[in-house]
C-alpha cells in the first residue's frame, strides 16, 4: 500500500492544565471518507485544528504523501490542499456571502478585489451544498442553518485535498443533511479525502469508510468499513456497553401544566400556535432549521414576547415580557446555544448554578451563601456532573457536563415546566444519555417537558407526544403511537419533496 | 440682547469684538468694562474667550470676520507666531491688540500695560515683604502664554535685583540664587485647580521652611490661601499675589496676603471698545503715535485695598 | 486577592523610594494631602468600576465632576438656594443623569462610549452656558459645609495625622461598594451580566436595570466626587474643573483590577490603583524640578504595570501547565 | 448609502438654517475656513475610523497631533534641523507609534482602550518635556513649508473661492482610504475582521498584521493632522494642542455610521461627520453670542443624531415585520 495522502504520528498538544492529545496517530488514505469520532473532550477539534494550521503542536509529526510537512498557520494548511470546517459558526456577517467564501483567497484583478469574479464563482459552490441565495445577500441575515451551508461552500471552494467537517451538521437537520452527504459522496468519487467528526452515530455508520475513535486524547481504536456498528463504537468511545439507549418508558400524563392558544412569534407573526403540555410528559418538537421552534420556545419564555395569542400556566394566565416574569410561574428553558445563553463560562460551576435562585434564597437582598454551596454539591450530585469542585470556571469543563450545569441551574428552582431547546446537541453518546436519563427522572417526578431536537433518532426515542413545525407553523401532532421517520418527514416539510 | 447679528448694520450699530486668552475671571471684570463702554458709545460689543488654545482663537477671530465685525480686540496667545492671522484680520477689520502685545503684526494700537514690568512690581513687593531675602516659590497657570513668561522674569529678575532684561528667559526648573533670594521653582497647573492646590500642598511638604510664595495667576493667590489656612501656616508664610480676586483682596484686609500687583481689565475692555467704536466712526485721532496706550499695573497693599476694591465693586457692579 | 499583589507592591516601592529620595513624603502633612487626593479620586474611580463591570464605560465623569462643582456653589452663592436645596438638587441631576445613560444605553441599545461622549461634551457645556463661564466659588462662607472635605479627624494615639474628611467617604463607599459587590444579590448579577449579558438574561435577571443601577452609581459617585472637589479647592471654572478625571478614574479602575471586557474587579484594588497615581504625582513633585513630564511617566507606569500584569498572568499559566504535566507523567 | 442618509439630511439642514440666519455664511472666506477646518478634522478622522473599523479604539489621536505639531516647529526652530529631517522625524515617530500601539495591543493582548489612555497621557507628557512648555512656532520662516496648510488652490471657473491646500491632502486621503477599504484584499480583511476576528484568522489571514496596519494608519493620519494643524497655526502650546481631538475624532467617526462594535464604516460618511461637527460650531459662531454652550449643542445633536438613526433603523424593520406578516397571512 502507498503511502497515506495524510498522516498524523504520536501528535501532542496541551493547554494550560489539559492534555488534550497524548501522541495521537491517525492516517488518511486518499478519496476516503475517516470518521473521528469521541466523547466531548477528546481531542477530536484540537487535532483538526492542529491540521488545519489554527494551533501549533508540541510534539509529533504530520506527513503528506509520506513526507513530513509543518503547517505553521492557517495559510499553509490551505496551501497544502488541508481545508477546515470549525465546530462553531465563522463567519463575517457584515460581509456579503461570495466575500465569506472567498475571505482571504480573494481573487485580484489590477490590484484590487475582483468583486464580479468572486460573485460568479460563488454561485457555482452556492448550487453544490444546495443552497439558493443571492451571493450578495449579506450573511448576518440568513438563518444559521444557511450559514453552516456558506460555511461549507466556503471550505469546497478551496478545492482541498483534504476537507476536514467538524460536526457540520449539528445545526443542521435531515434535509441539509442529506443534501451536505451528497456533496461528501461526490467529493469522495472526485478524488478527495474527507474527515468527518460527528456525535451522531447514525450519520457516521452512513458516511464512514473507515473510523478512528479517540478518548482522552489516545488512540482508543479503529473500526474498518464492516466493523462500524452503534455498539461498536459506542463501546470504543466510552469503554463500556451502553445497552439501551433511549431509556424511554411511556408516562401517564397528569394535570395540563401548559396551555398555548394563539401564541404569535415576532418571527413568524403569520401563524398562530397552540397546544397544550401536561404533567410528567416529554413532548418532542421535530422540524426543519428556521422552521422557528427556538423562537417559539424563546416567545414562551419571554425573551421575545409574544404578539398575540394567551398562554395559561396551570390554569393561570400570563404574558412573560421577560424571562424574569416566565421563570416566576414555574418555566425553564434550557437554550439551544450552550455557550452564549447557558452557561457564564468565566464564573464557578457553584456560581452558575445558583445564578437563578439567587432571588429566590435571598435575604434582605443579601446572597446566602451557606444555600449557595447546598445547592451545588447536590446538583453536582444528583446530575453527576464531572468536575473537580464547585469552584471550578465552568469554561475548563466538558460540553456535556457544561450543559448538566445549566441544566441543574434550572433544577434547583424545581419549575413546573422544562423548555429544552437542543438538549444534546454536541454532546457525546455517554453525556446524551445522562441527559436522558434525566428527563425520564422529571417526567416521573410531574416535571412537563418540552424538547426541540434535530436529531430523528431522539425524537422517536423520547417522546411521549411529537410536534412538527414547518416554516413557523406546528404542521401537526404525533401520538407515540404514530410516531415515525415518514410521518415526522412528511409534516416537517410539510408535503415538499423531501432533498435525498 | 443681540441674540442673531447677521452681518454688519442689520441693527445699525457697529459690531465689536473683544477676543481673550482664554477663559478666567479676570476676562469677566474686562468684560463689564467692554459692555459699560458698548453702552457708552453706542456699539454692539461682546466678548469672546476662547477654551481651545490657540487653535479655537484662530477659529473665532475667523468667524467674527465671517460675521462681518467692525472692529476686533485681541490678546494674542502667542504674538510671535500668529502674526500672520492678525494681518489677515488687520486687512478685513479694524485690529488693536490688548493685554499682550504683537508689535510686528499690522494691529493699529496695544492697548494694556507691560507685563514684565508689572512683574517687576510684583517682585519689589517681594522684597518690601522680606527685607531679609528668604526662600521663594512661583506659581503660575502655564508658561506658554507670552505675558505669562514675561510676568514672571520680570517677577524674577526683580526679586534678584537683576537689569530689566525681558527677553531672558530662566527655565522652570532650575533654582536661582542672589540677592539673598532663593527661588526654588515655578510650578504649572495648566489651569486644573486640584492640581494648582496640590502644588502649594506638596512645596509644603517638600519645603517646610518655605518663607515665601507668589501667586501670578488671578485664581493661584486663593488656593494658596486655602491651603496656607489648612495647614495652619496663613502668616507664617509670605504670600505675593497677581490680580485682584475677592479672596486676595480680603487677604490683604486681614493681612495674610502682603499685596498684590493690579492690573487693570477692566480698562483693557473700556479702552479696547473705546478705540475700535472710534476707529469704526472713521475717528483714527484716537491712534497715538506710539501706537501704545498704556493701562499701568498698580501694588495694592493694605493702606489702599478699601479704596481700590470699592471702586471696582462700582464698576462691576458685583456690590449689590 | 492575587490580581492586585502586583499593584500593591508597586505601590509600596513607590513610596520606598519616594520616602527616601525625599524626606517630606513620611510628614503627617503630606500623608493627609496624599490621603485626601486619594479619596477625592477613589470615590470617583469605584463609580466608573462599577460601570465597567458591567461591561460598560463611562466618560463623562469629569463633566459630571463639572457641573455638580460649579452647580453647588453656583445655586448657593449666585441664586441663593438654600443649602439642603442646592444639596438636593445637585444630587437629584447626579441621580438623573445616571438614569439618562442607563436608559438610553439598554433601551436604545447605543453604546456606552457613544452615549457617555455626549454626555462628557453637553454636561460642561451646560456648566459653562449657567455659569457663563465665570468662576464660582463659596468665597469665605460655608465654612460649615466645607468641612466635609476640609475637615480633619483626629485619630486616637496617633500624632501628627488626622484624618482628612473625605476620607472618611471613601472608606464608607468603598465598604458599601464592596458589599453590594461581593454579598448582594444585585452585586452577583453584575458581575454575572458583565461577563455574559444574555445568558443573564436568560437565568432571569432584569440586565437592562442592573445596567442602569451601575450607571447611576457612576453619576452618584461622581457627582458625591464633584461636591468634595470643589468644597476642597473653594472654588471652579467651568472651562477645566475635573477635565480628564474620567481618564485618571479608569486608570485607576484598570490599574486595580478591573478589565474593560466586565465582570472583574475587586474594590480594594481600585483604592489601590487611585493611591498609586495619587503618589507618582507626589513623587514627581516632592523629587524632581520637571511637573511637565509627570503625564508621560503616569502613562508610563500605567502601560507597564499592565504589561508586567499580562506576562506574570501567562508565566504562572505557564508554570502551572508544566506542573500539572509533570503530576500526569510520574507514575502515580 | 442608506446608512448616512440621515447625517447628511442634517449637515444640509444645519446649513441651511445658518444659510438663512446668516449672510456670512455661504461667503467665500467662511467656506473655505469651513473646508479647511473639515479637512484638518476630516483626516484624523479617518485614521480614527480605520481602528474604529477593526473593532479596535485609539485614544491617543489629540496627543499624537500634539507631539508632531509640537515636535516639528521644534525640531526645525531650536534643534536646526534641515526640513527634511525634521519631516522625516516625524513621520517615523508617528508611524512608530502605531507599531508600537499594535503590537502590544496584538501580541500581548492589552485592551485597546488601556494601550491608546496610556499613549494618551505619554505623547503629551512627551511633548511638554522636550518643550520645556514652551510655546513653539515657526515665526515668520518656512513659510513654503506652511503653504501645505495654508495654500489655497484656485479652481478654474469658481470666482471667490479658492480650495485650501488641507482639502487636496483631505481629498487624496479619502480616495486612498475608500479604495483601500472597499477593494483591496486588506481593506476587506479589516472589515471581516472587525466583526469576526476568529472567522478572519480561521480564513488565514494575518490579523495581528492587520491590527498593526489600522493603528499605523491612525497615527500616520494623526501626525499628518498635526502637522497641517500646526502650519496652519503656526504655533502650538503642548498643554492643550490637539486636546479631546480624539473624541471630535470619534464622534465624526461615529456620526459619520461607524460602528464601535468594528466592522462597519464608510469614508464619505466620515467626512460628512467632521463637516457637521465643523459647521455645527460655526453656526454657534456666526448666529449667537453664547459660544460657551458650543460644546453642549454638539453633544446633544451627537446624541440625537445616533438615537434618531436607531429608531429609524427599528421602525424601518418593524415596517419590513409588517410587511412580511401581511404576505405571510395573504393566501397565495
Ligand atoms: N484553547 C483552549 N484552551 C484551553 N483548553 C482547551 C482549548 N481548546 C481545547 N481545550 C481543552 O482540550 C480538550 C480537548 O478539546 P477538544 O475541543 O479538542 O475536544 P473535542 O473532542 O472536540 O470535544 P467536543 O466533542 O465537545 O467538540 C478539552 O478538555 C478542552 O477543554
Ligand atoms: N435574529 C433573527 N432575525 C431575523 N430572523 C431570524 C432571526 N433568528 C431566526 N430568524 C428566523 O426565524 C426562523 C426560525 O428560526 P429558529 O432558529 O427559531 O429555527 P429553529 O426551528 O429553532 O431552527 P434550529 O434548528 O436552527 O434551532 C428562521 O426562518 C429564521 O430565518
Ligand atoms: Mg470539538
Ligand atoms: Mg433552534
Amino acid at each position: 500500500m502507498s503511502a497515506p495522502l495524510l498522516e498524523v504520528r504520536k501528535l501532542s498538544k496541551s493547554f494550560p492544565g489539559v492534555r488534550a492529545l497524548k501522541g495521537v496517530s491517525i492516517a488518511l488514505q486518499p478519496a476516503e471518507v475517516l470518521a473521528v469520532i469521541g466523547e466531548n473532550g477528546a481531542g477530536k477539534s484540537t487535532l483538526m485544528k492542529i491540521l488545519a494550521g489554527v494551533q501549533r503542536p508540541d510534539s509529533g509529526a504530520i506527513l503528506m504523501n509520506g513526507a513530513e510537512v509543518e503547517i505553521r498557520s492557517v495559510h499553509d494548511a490551505l496551501a497544502r490542499g488541508i481545508a477546515l470546517i470549525h465546530q462553531e459558526l465563522n463567519l463575517a456577517d457584515n460581509l456579503d456571502v461570495a466575500s465569506n467564501i472567498f475571505l482571504g483567497r480573494e481573487p485580484l484583478r489590477g490590484g484590487l478585489v475582483d468583486t464580479k469574479r468572486i460573485r460568479r464563482e460563488a454561485r457555482k459552490f452556492l448550487d453544490a451544498v444546495g443552497l439558493d441565495v443571492d451571493p450578495a445577500t449579506l450573511v448576518g441575515t440568513l438563518p444559521i442553518g444557511c450559514q453552516q451551508l456558506v460555511e461549507i461552500a466556503k471550505a469546497l471552494s478551496v478545492n482541498a485535498r483534504v476537507l476536514i467537517m467538524d460536526e457540520p451538521t449539528s445545526s443542521l437537520s435531515a434535509g441539509e443533511a442529506e443534501k451536505l452527504f451528497k456533496v461528501i459522496h461526490d467529493l469522495r468519487s472526485s478524488g478527495v479525502s474527507v474527515i468527518y467528526i460527528s456525535h451522531r452515530l447514525g450519520e457516521v455508520k452512513k458516511l464512514a469508510d473507515r473510523v478512528t475513535v479517540l478518548r482522552d486524547g489516545e488512540n482508543a481504536g479503529d473500526l474498518a468499513r464492516e466493523e462500524i456498528s452503534h455498539n461498536g463504537m459506542v463501546k470504543l468511545m466510552v469503554g463500556r456497553d451502553i445497552s439501551q439507549f433511549y431509556p424511554h418508558e411511556p408516562h401517564t400524563p397528569g394535570q395540563i401544566v401548559l396551555e398555548v392558544a394563539g401564541i404569535r412569534t415576532p418571527a413568524h407573526p403569520g401563524h398562530a400556535l397552540s397546544f397544550t403540555l401536561c404533567a410528567g410528559e416529554i413532548v418532542g418538537v421535530a422540524g426543519l432549521v428556521g422552521a422557528g421552534r427556538t423562537e417559539m420556545l424563546e416567545t414562551l419564555f419571554g425573551v421575545t414576547p409574544a404578539l398575540g395569542g394567551t398562554m395559561l400556566v396551570a390554569g393561570k394566565e400570563i404574558a412573560p415580557r421577560s424571562p424574569l416574569e416566565a421563570i416566576g410561574v414555574g418555566l425553564a428553558l434550557v437554550p439551544e446555544d450552550r455557550k452564549r445563553q447557558g452557561v457564564i463560562l468565566e464564573m464557578t460551576v457553584r456560581d452558575n448554578v445558583s445564578l437563578a435562585s439567587l432571588r429566590k434564597d435571598q435575604r434582605a437582598g443579601f446572597r446566602n451563601g451557606r444555600r449557595e454551596r447546598e445547592l451545588s454539591a447536590e446538583m453536582i450530585g444528583s446530575l453527576r456532573i464531572k468536575t473537580p469542585h464547585d469552584r471550578q470556571i465552568v469554561q475548563f469543563l466538558s460540553g456535556g457536563n457544561q450543559q448538566k450545569v445549566v441544566l441543574g441551574k434550572w433544577l434547583a428552582l424545581r419549575p413546573r415546566v422544562l423548555f429544552l431547546d437542543e438538549p444534546t446537541r454536541g454532546i457525546d453518546v455517554g453525556a446524551k444519555q445522562e441527559i436522558y436519563r434525566l428527563m425520564e427522572e422529571l417526567a416521573r417526578e410531574g416535571v412537563a417537558i418540552l424538547f426541540v431536537s434535530s436529531e430523528m433518532e431522539e425524537i422517536l426515542g423520547m417522546s411521549d407526544r411529537a410536534l412538527v413545525m414547518h416554516e413557523g407553523r406546528i404542521t401537526g401532532e404525533l401520538a407515540r403511537a404514530g410516531l415515525s421517520d415518514e410521518a415526522v418527514m412528511r409534516l416537517a416539510t410539510a408535503g415538499e419533496k423531501v432533498a435525498a | 440682547k443681540p441674540s442673531a447679528p447677521s452681518g454688519s448694520g442689520s441693527s445699525g450699530k457697529k459690531k465689536v469684538a473683544f477676543v481673550t486668552n482664554g477663559v478666567a475671571s479676570f476676562w469677566t471684570i474686562a468684560s463689564a468694562g467692554v459692555k459699560a463702554a458698548g453702552e457708552k458709545f453706542g456699539v454692539d460689543a461682546q466678548t469672546l474667550m476662547p477654551a481651545e488654545g490657540i487653535v479655537g482663537q484662530k477659529r473665532m477671530i475667523e468667524d467674527l470676520l465671517t460675521r462681518g465685525i467692525d472692529g476686533i480686540a485681541v490678546s494674542p496667545i502667542d504674538p510671535a507666531n500668529q502674526t500672520g492671522l492678525l494681518n489677515e484680520a488687520a486687512k478685513r477689520t479694524k485690529l488693536v491688540t490688548h493685554d499682550s502685545d504683537a508689535p510686528d503684526s499690522a494691529r493699529l494700537i496695544y492697548i494694556g500695560m507691560d507685563n514684565y514690568k508689572a512683574g517687576r512690581l510684583c517682585g519689589d513687593l517681594v522684597r518690601e515683604a522680606m527685607p531679609k531675602g528668604g526662600s521663594v516659590m512661583i506659581f503660575i497657570g502655564r508658561l506658554e502664554q507670552d505675558n505669562a513668561k514675561r510676568r514672571r522674569q520680570g517677577t524674577i529678575d526683580a526679586i534678584l535685583g537683576r537689569p530689566e532684561n525681558p527677553a531672558n528667559f530662566d527655565p522652570p526648573g532650575t533654582v536661582l540664587e542672589g540677592n539673598g533670594f532663593k527661588i526654588l521653582g515655578t510650578l504649572t497647573d495648566e489651569f486644573n485647580f486640584a492640581k494648582g492646590k496640590a502644588n502649594v500642598e506638596d512645596t509644603l511638604a517638600k519645603h517646610p521652611d518655605v518663607n515665601c510664595m507668589v501667586g501670578l495667576f488671578a485664581y493661584n493667590p486663593p488656593l494658596m490661601l486655602e491651603v496656607l489656612q489648612q495647614a495652619g501656616k496663613l502668616g507664617q508664610v509670605k504670600m505675593i499675589a497677581f490680580d485682584e480676586d475677592d479672596a486676595t483682596l480680603a487677604g490683604i484686609q486681614k493681612g495674610t496676603v502682603h499685596g498684590t500687583v493690579v492690573q487693570n481689565p477692566y480698562m483693557y475692555g473700556f479702552k479696547s471698545v473705546e478705540v475700535l467704536a472710534e476707529l469704526a466712526k472713521g475717528n483714527n485721532a484716537v491712534i497715538p503715535a506710539n501706537k501704545f496706550i498704556d493701562i499701568p499695573a498698580r501694588q495694592i497693599r493694605k493702606d489702599n485695598v478699601d479704596e481700590f476694591w470699592a471702586d471696582l465693586k462700582a464698576k462691576t457692579g458685583s456690590g449689590k | 486577592m492575587k490580581k492586585i499583589l502586583g499593584i500593591t507592591a508597586l505601590l509600596a516601592l513607590v513610596c520606598i523610594i519616594t520616602a527616601i529620595l525625599s524626606e517630606g513624603f513620611l510628614s503627617g502633612y503630606n500623608i493627609e494631602n496624599l490621603a485626601r487626593r486619594t479619596a477625592l479620586l477613589g470615590i470617583i474611580s469605584i463609580g466608573v468600576a462599577f460601570v465597567i463591570i458591567t461591561g460598560g464605560i463611562d466618560l463623562s465623569v469629569g463633566s459630571v465632576v463639572c457641573l455638580v462643582g460649579c452647580g453647588l456653589p453656583w445655586l448657593l452663592t449666585k441664586q441663593n438656594w438654600s443649602m439642603p436645596a442646592a444639596l438636593a438638587a445637585v444630587a437629584l441631576v447626579s441621580v438623573g443623569i445616571g438614569i439618562f445613560h442607563g436608559v438610553i444605553i439598554t433601551k436604545l441599545r447605543i453604546a456606552p462610549f457613544v452615549v457617555t461622549l455626549c454626555g462628557l461634551m453637553m454636561y460642561r457645556g451646560i456648566a459653562r452656558g449657567f455659569t457663563q463661564d465665570q468662576t464660582v466659588g463659596f468665597g469665605g462662607e460655608f465654612t460649615g459645609l466645607r468641612t466635609l472635605a476640609t475637615g480633619q479627624i483626629s485619630i486616637p494615639f496617633v500624632d501628627g495625622f488626622t484624618l482628612p474628611a473625605p476620607c472618611v467617604f471613601l472608606l464608607v463607599a468603598a465598604l458599601l461598594a464592596a458589599i453590594f459587590l461581593n454579598r448582594t444579590i444585585w452585586g452577583r448579577y453584575m458581575l454575572a451580566l458583565g461577563r455574559n449579558e444574555e445568558a443573564a438574561r436568560y437565568s432571569g435577571i432584569n440586565t437592562d436595570r442592573m445596567v442602569i443601577v451601575a450607571y447611576v452609581i457612576c453619576s452618584a459617585l461622581s457627582g458625591l466626587g464633584g461636591m468634595l472637589y470643589v468644597l476642597d479647592s473653594n472654588t471652579a471654572q467651568p472651562v477645566d474643573f475635573g477635565n480628564f478625571y474620567e481618564l485618571y478614574a479608569i486608570a485607576a479602575a484598570v490599574l486595580g483590577g478591573c478589565s474593560l471586557r466586565g465582570g472583574e474587579g475587586t474594590i480594594v484594588g481600585i483604592l489601590v490603583g487611585a493611591a498609586l497615581i495619587m503618589v507618582l504625582r507626589n513623587m514627581i513633585m516632592l523629587t524632581t524640578n520637571y511637573t511637565n513630564i509627570e503625564f508621560a511617566i503616569i502613562g508610563a507606569v500605567l502601560l507597564i504595570g499592565v504589561i508586567a500584569d499580562e506576562l506574570v498572568k501567562r508565566y504562572a499559566m505557564r508554570r502551572r501547565a508544566a506542573r500539572a504535566l509533570l503530576a500526569e507523567t510520574k507514575p502515580s
